[in-house]
């Protein structure tokens, strides 16, 4: 009962109000609330996984399992950006009697330091893979092998010309009463006409989803993420 | 405290008026016209803590003088017994409205309106005559429409939900990518290698992720069942929290609790990349036999799936975010399109309370249908026949009421 | 030794030799990071306190920061090791994926988690005077706020979900996240059924015959307003459940398709864009910050 | 050769593409640009607004798209300086937070020293707050509900810029920078779509086509990606001269390896069906 039935009460109750908070205006100030509170329940989260990870890797370096010793350098990292970002080490603060009070990232601070060459770099060049990998998949996957992705190909052809100077120069010769058939031209209509009804199309699919599926969570319906009654 | 103030502040405008009055009067072409008919009203579908205010312009507030001799508008708002006299808002020109929403719920307010000049010279107030009291609404009226919505949306998910369970309608379209996900965990246990399950970027607040989690839970069913490994690196600590418990009810309901390992089901960082890192260094060193991307993606997506191609695994994705689509399109082997995430669990479980949610949905997808084509031949109509006013009416309607 | 191995050593070994020739031959050498002393409070007579900022090298104060500079070398380290994986898996990538993973996990949980969240929010809720007293002096001005106790709330709920981390009770942390998932479930079904469902019929009704002012027939509007309405009708019903994809429904579930590949084309291309822009950041970062070969911006004194 | 192209190693596709984008930037090329509509409808609502308007700036994109969004910032920010708009800057990122300080020290504070912007007065850092799009939820009926202090934690009550502010409705202009979640679609549905609050967004380029949807009553135009902030780029040295220097231009400059590397792609696509249909043909001979 207290494992699997009352947590779906709870589901059911704060769903219920939440939607009644969005026609009764009394009620909307506790939408504010909740949001807030789940700020801090997210935060307080922080320390579930932040065990797990801790557990994780000093159990793989006690074991001595392969690769442990990179488990080593993600545990050092860990634990220094954690020491000097909660210590503020290296903050200044503008009042001298509070020396709490800097800002936890002020430029100079240990924190900073990490964030700037270290987390920063490694972030931005792994997103910036994606361009490699955007190139070995225009070679591999746009191939005309049937109508549907010969469409696919066509429409990222266009769009590609179209969005750079060569798409403009190859079609500068066609005057401007037929300014569809340039490539700007048409990737506004790719765009404009297919990419917005084929968006629309699945925002509406997606909220009737959504809707469908809050209402089965709501109902208790599909509650696997509450786990079993046996514990 | 605030008493004395207010003692002060109205000490302070006695002095300053009789100074003012001097000055208009000794150049009296300079004196501004206040602005005129002053009224408040309640301002609607609120918790009583807004005014709407409207006047009539000064009748110096005149766009084609120059310089401009009305600057702008200034409000003041008081209680009624005068006190706590607070200046709320600076106007342009022109703005014959305002609305308040500081307002406490009960307190009564009287209101000034000022047109300003140039070099601070304000006009007399237009006051209002009675205090004015912001009223509380039970109801938001102008969501009634879309409350309509709401209701037929859910009635329809609940309605066929019955039908089904009653054994009537049970038929459903085959989606591809749900039927390889049985195929793609029997592989994995065939070349003894885990299955990979990504249930999103996203925190549980987002209803993509409980999707993935609803579609976990049946993955690790017949993983558990085939006895292949299933490994769950997430990127929130409460999406680990329910994925636990998600895959040991999976594991108990296959009969084989003692297989259930917490460890598979790690976090691994809150950061988007640096989880995608991690996960690509996982593909290449273990080789994952079938990789399940089921949940919120962004720009991710695209390495995940070129890495999961590049070392041969079957590739399944669903994802309610339509930009990164096109990515598992192109490199997954089956891709579940917006809407069918939603639905898979519906698929997989096969229960007929399931599958009935599946209808309701169609339902709305009809509904849908029917309103953007009533709209669309109303709109042509309008188009067509500018003169007939009932087709614009109903237009506006429509578009304006029903669908605010 | 194998070709490879070959290969690579001369690579790196001729990589080495560039940088330390660029370094020491050139007039202004590699990449380095100046900063400049500021007072911390320069209206102070009392408080002297200095503190570094950042220094284009043409200041005059400017002075080397080692610090910044190993930064630097580290950043540029990080970024080459990063792509080495494209070549594929190797220590130097395991290393920065070590880090990466370590910082950013740490990262989140002093950021997000502590000083932006359980300090402002909730300590400082049911404690002002203390928190403010000790990191948010400003909350005492003019007077420290009344604790607010409704903050309690998501306090119990935490520490319920930290019992996640006791050996036995576990399942009492299933009470915070059904509060979670309940909360998002009522608020994601009105938003989305507002800003998606009923907005974006809304937006689509349109005419399906458009007339110019004069009174006759714009084709061009007309079959643009024709086709998207069309589009949109099409590709619902390729999302058809309960529906067999045969006959008139099959048919325009499959255009619907043809409109879904068109905008997924559409879609691909233009996130060609915007990644290949992420690559000429970090390739601008490698020329520009690290080994100074360029100087787009003239922060410096030109290559 | 089909053979070779069949079984091509795709590290050559790689390195390539390092080719494609490394050498335009070495060489420093630059093309020419020309604003287009969805551009222009921002830059002209922003040039049109009477002076000392408020916009609300939110950067809400991580380090990870800085590469593709710092352009519009900067150049946005510039535009509102030049107009002595009031901005109020913000994140919805927790890793975003350097980003607006960042933006406005070598905007509002180098680049434009001599206009003298004073903090708190003219702009102001309202900072971070994790609540994702309650935040936007929130702000619209009660800016300072979510925002009750600065980044620094000084009381928002105490600045002179923060007196006329309540809520979004107050804002002329809501320029929403954005990556992902929370961004573009959170401002559109409980910002801009509820409120009737102007929106104009700057969009990373894999979001920009969700944007075309709410174009343009829900939202005023889009800047998307580095081709946006070229435009917007183009459109500011076509009204202000002093913006023609290159040096100043980065969107501009950026669009170099562009062009070379969405060349290189094209290539690769057309190579690909080379190597299928060349497959066929085999096929079907044999």
């Amino acid at each position: 009962m207290l494992k699997s039935t009352f947590p779906w009460l709870i589901v059911a109750v704060t769903g219920c109000v939440m939607i009644a908070a969005f026609f009764v205006p009394p009620l909307a100030e506790w939408k504010n609330e909740a949001g807030a509170w789940f700020e801090i329940l997210a935060a307080m989260a922080f320390v579930v996984g932040g065990a797990n990870l801790f557990a994780q890797h000093l159990k793989k370096i006690s074991a001595r399992r392969a690769g442990w010793g990179y488990s080593a350098v993600t545990l050092f990292s860990f634990v220094v950006t954690l020491v000097v970002g909660l210590f503020k080490v290296g903050v200044i603060g503008e009042d001298p009697n509070y020396p709490w009070a800097g800002h936890y990232q002020a430029e100079g601070s240990a924190l900073w330091w990490l964030y700037q060459f270290a987390y920063q770099p490694l972030i931005g060049t792994m997103f910036a893979l994606l361009a490699f990998y955007v190139a070995s998949a225009a070679f591999r996957a746009f191939r005309a092998k049937n109508t549907e992705a010969t469409m696919l190909l066509t429409a990222a052809f266009i769009v590609l010309l179209g969005r750079t100077y060569a798409g403009t120069w190859l079609t500068s010769a066609v005057p401007d009463d037929y300014s569809a058939l340039t490539f700007p031209g048409m990737t506004a209509i790719i765009l404009g006409v297919f990419n917005t009804a084929g968006q629309r199309a699945i925002m509406i699919g997606i909220a009737l989803g959504v809707a469908a599926t809050s209402l089965k969570v709501l109902l208790g319906v599909d509650r696997s993420y509450l786990g079993s009654d046996g514990d | 405290m605030i008493s004395v103030m207010a003692v002060v502040l109205c000490l302070l405008t006695l002095c300053t008026r009789p100074i003012l009055a001097q000055d208009t009067a000794a150049a009296p072409t300079d004196a501004i016209a206040p602005p005129s008919k002053l009224i408040a009203k309640d301002h609607d579908n609120d918790a009583g803590t807004a005014i709407d205010l409207e006047w009539t312009l000064s009748p110096d507030d005149q766009p084609q003088r120059k310089p401009r001799v009305v600057v702008g508008y200034q409000v003041f708002r008081s209680l009624a017994d005068g006190m706590e006299r607070v200046s709320l808002e600076s106007l342009t020109p022109g703005t014959v409205k305002f609305t308040d929403r500081s307002c406490k719920y009960g307190a009564a307010y009287l209101y000034e309106v000022v047109a300003v000049g140039s070099g601070n010279r304000d006009s007399e107030p237009a006051r209002l005559a009675q205090p004015v009291r912001a009223v509380r609404q039970w109801f938001d009226a102008s969501r009634v429409w879309f409350g309509v919505i709401v209701l037929i949306v859910c009635g329809c998910v609940i309605g066929f939900t019955e039908i089904v369970k009653a054994g009537r309608g049970t038929h459903v379209r085959a989606i591809a990518g749900l039927k390889a996900i049985e195929e793609a965990a029997g592989r994995a246990t065939e070349m003894g290698r885990p299955c990979l399950f990504v249930p999103g970027l996203r925190d549980m607040n987002e209803i993509s992720t409980v999707a993935g989690i609803n579609v976990l839970s049946h993955v690790a069913r017949i993983a558990a069942e085939y006895d292949a490994t299933i490994e769950v690196p997430t990127c929130r600590s409460l999406v680990m929290t329910a994925a636990r418990e998600t895959v040991q009810a999976a594991y108990i309901a296959a009969g084989r609790p003692e297989a259930f390992n917490d460890d598979r089901i790690s976090y691994i960082t809150d950061e988007q990349f640096a989880y995608v890192a991690w996960m690509t260094g996982y593909m290449v060193r273990e080789k994952p036999a079938a990789c399940f991307y089921m949940g919120t993606f962004f720009a991710e997506s695209l390495i995940l799936a070129e890495t999961g191609n590049s070392i041969g695994a079957i590739q399944i994705a669903g994802t309610s975010q339509a930009a990164q689509l096109p990515f598992f399109v192109a490199a997954c082997d089956y891709t579940l399109i917006g809407e069918e995430l939603f639905a898979a669990s519906a698929y997989l479980s096969g229960e007929p309370q399931q599958l009935g949610s599946l209808k309701g949905q169609d339902a709305g997808k009809a509904l849908a249908a029917a309103l953007l084509i009533a709209g669309c031949l109303l709109a042509t109509e309008t188009s067509l026949l500018p003169k007939t006013t009932q087709f614009a009416q109903a237009l506006d309607y429509l578009t304006n009421s029903i669908l605010r | 030794m194998k070709r490879e191995t070959i290969i690579w050593t001369v690579l790196f070994v001729a990589g080495g030799l560039f940088l330390v020739v660029r370094g020491t031959q050139s007039d202004h050498g590699l990449g380095r990071q100046y900063v400049k002393q500021v007072r911390v409070n320069p209206q102070s007579a009392t408080d002297l306190r200095v503190k570094f900022k950042e220094a284009p090298p043409t200041d005059r104060q400017a002075q080397l920061s080692i610090p910044r500079t190993v930064g630097l070398w580290v950043a540029a380290f990080f970024t080459l090791a990063i792509l080495s994986f494209l070549y594929r898996d190797n220590i130097f990538y395991k290393i920065a994926e070590s880090v990466m993973v370590g910082v950013s996990a740490a990262w989140y949980m002093v950021t997000a988690g502590f000083w932006e969240a359980i300090i402002p929010k909730l300590l400082a809720n049911l404690a002002p005077e203390t928190i403010g007293s000790w990191a948010l002096p400003d909350l005492l001005k003019p007077k420290p706020p009344d604790p607010k106790l409704l903050s309690l709330v998501p306090l119990v709920l935490g520490i319920m979900l930290l019992c996640r981390l006791l050996p036995r009770g576990g399942w009492i942390g299933r009470w915070p996240l059904a509060f979670i998932v309940g909360v998002f479930a009522g608020i994601r079904m009105i938003g989305f059924l507002e800003a998606d469902f009923v907005s974006q019929i809304r937006s689509s009704i349109i005419p399906l015959v458009v007339m110019t002012d004069a009174g006759r027939v714009n084709l061009w509007a007309s079959l643009r307003n024709t086709g998207l309405v069309f589009g949109v009708l099409a590709c619902l019903a390729y999302f058809f459940f309960s529906v067999e994809h045969r006959g008139l429904v099959g048919r325009l579930a499959r255009v619907g398709v043809w409109y879904l590949m068109i905008t997924f084309g559409a879609s691909f291309a233009f996130t060609v864009m915007g990644r290949i822009a992420l690559l000429a950041g970090r390739i601008t970062f490698l020329f520009d910050d690290w080994l100074w070969l360029i100087d787009p911006a003239g922060k410096r004194w030109g290559p | 050769m089909i053979d070779l192209l069949r079984n091509l190693d795709r590290r050559w596709i790689f390195l390539a593409m390092l080719l494609a984008v490394s050498i335009p930037i070495l060489a420093q090329q630059s093309f020419p640009e020309r604003p287009t509509k969805t551009v222009l409808d921002v830059f002209n609502y922003i040039e049109g607004l009477p002076e000392g308007s408020n916009i609300l700036l939110s950067f809400d994109f991580g380090p990870s798209s800085d590469g593709e969004l710092e352009p519009i910032a900067t150049a946005v920010v510039r535009h509102c300086c030049l107009k002595r708009h009031k901005m109020f800057f913000m994140t919805l990122y927790p890793d975003g937070v350097p980003l607006p300080e960042r933006t406005i020290k070598s905007v509002i504070e180098q680049e434009f020293e001599s206009y003298n912007f004073k903090y708190g007065e003219d702009y102001i850092n309202l900072g971070f707050n994790n609540a994702e799009e309650l935040v936007i939820i929130v702000m619209g009926t009660d800016i300072k509900k979510m925002f009750p202090t600065d980044i620094e934690k000084k009381p928002l009550d105490g600045f002179p810029i923060a007196e006329n502010i309540t809520s979004l409705e107050d804002m002329d202009l809501i320029f929403t920078i954005t990556t992902g979640y929370p961004g573009m679609k959170e401002w559109v549905q409980y910002g801009s779509s509820p409120l009737g609050v102007k929106l104009a967004v700057g969009s990373t380029a894999v979001q920009a086509p969700e944007a075309y949807p709410y174009l343009p009553d829900q939202m005023l135009g889009l800047l998307a990606a580095i081709k946006g902030a070229a435009e917007y780029e183009a459109a500011l040295a076509d009204k202000y001269p002093a913006f023609r220097d290159p040096a100043k231009n980065q969107g501009i400059k950026r669009m170099a390896p562009q062009f070379w590397a969405h060349l290189l792609i094209i290539g690769l696509i057309v190579l690909g069906n080379v190597v299928y249909f060349a497959d066929r043909f085999q096929g079907a001979r044999r």
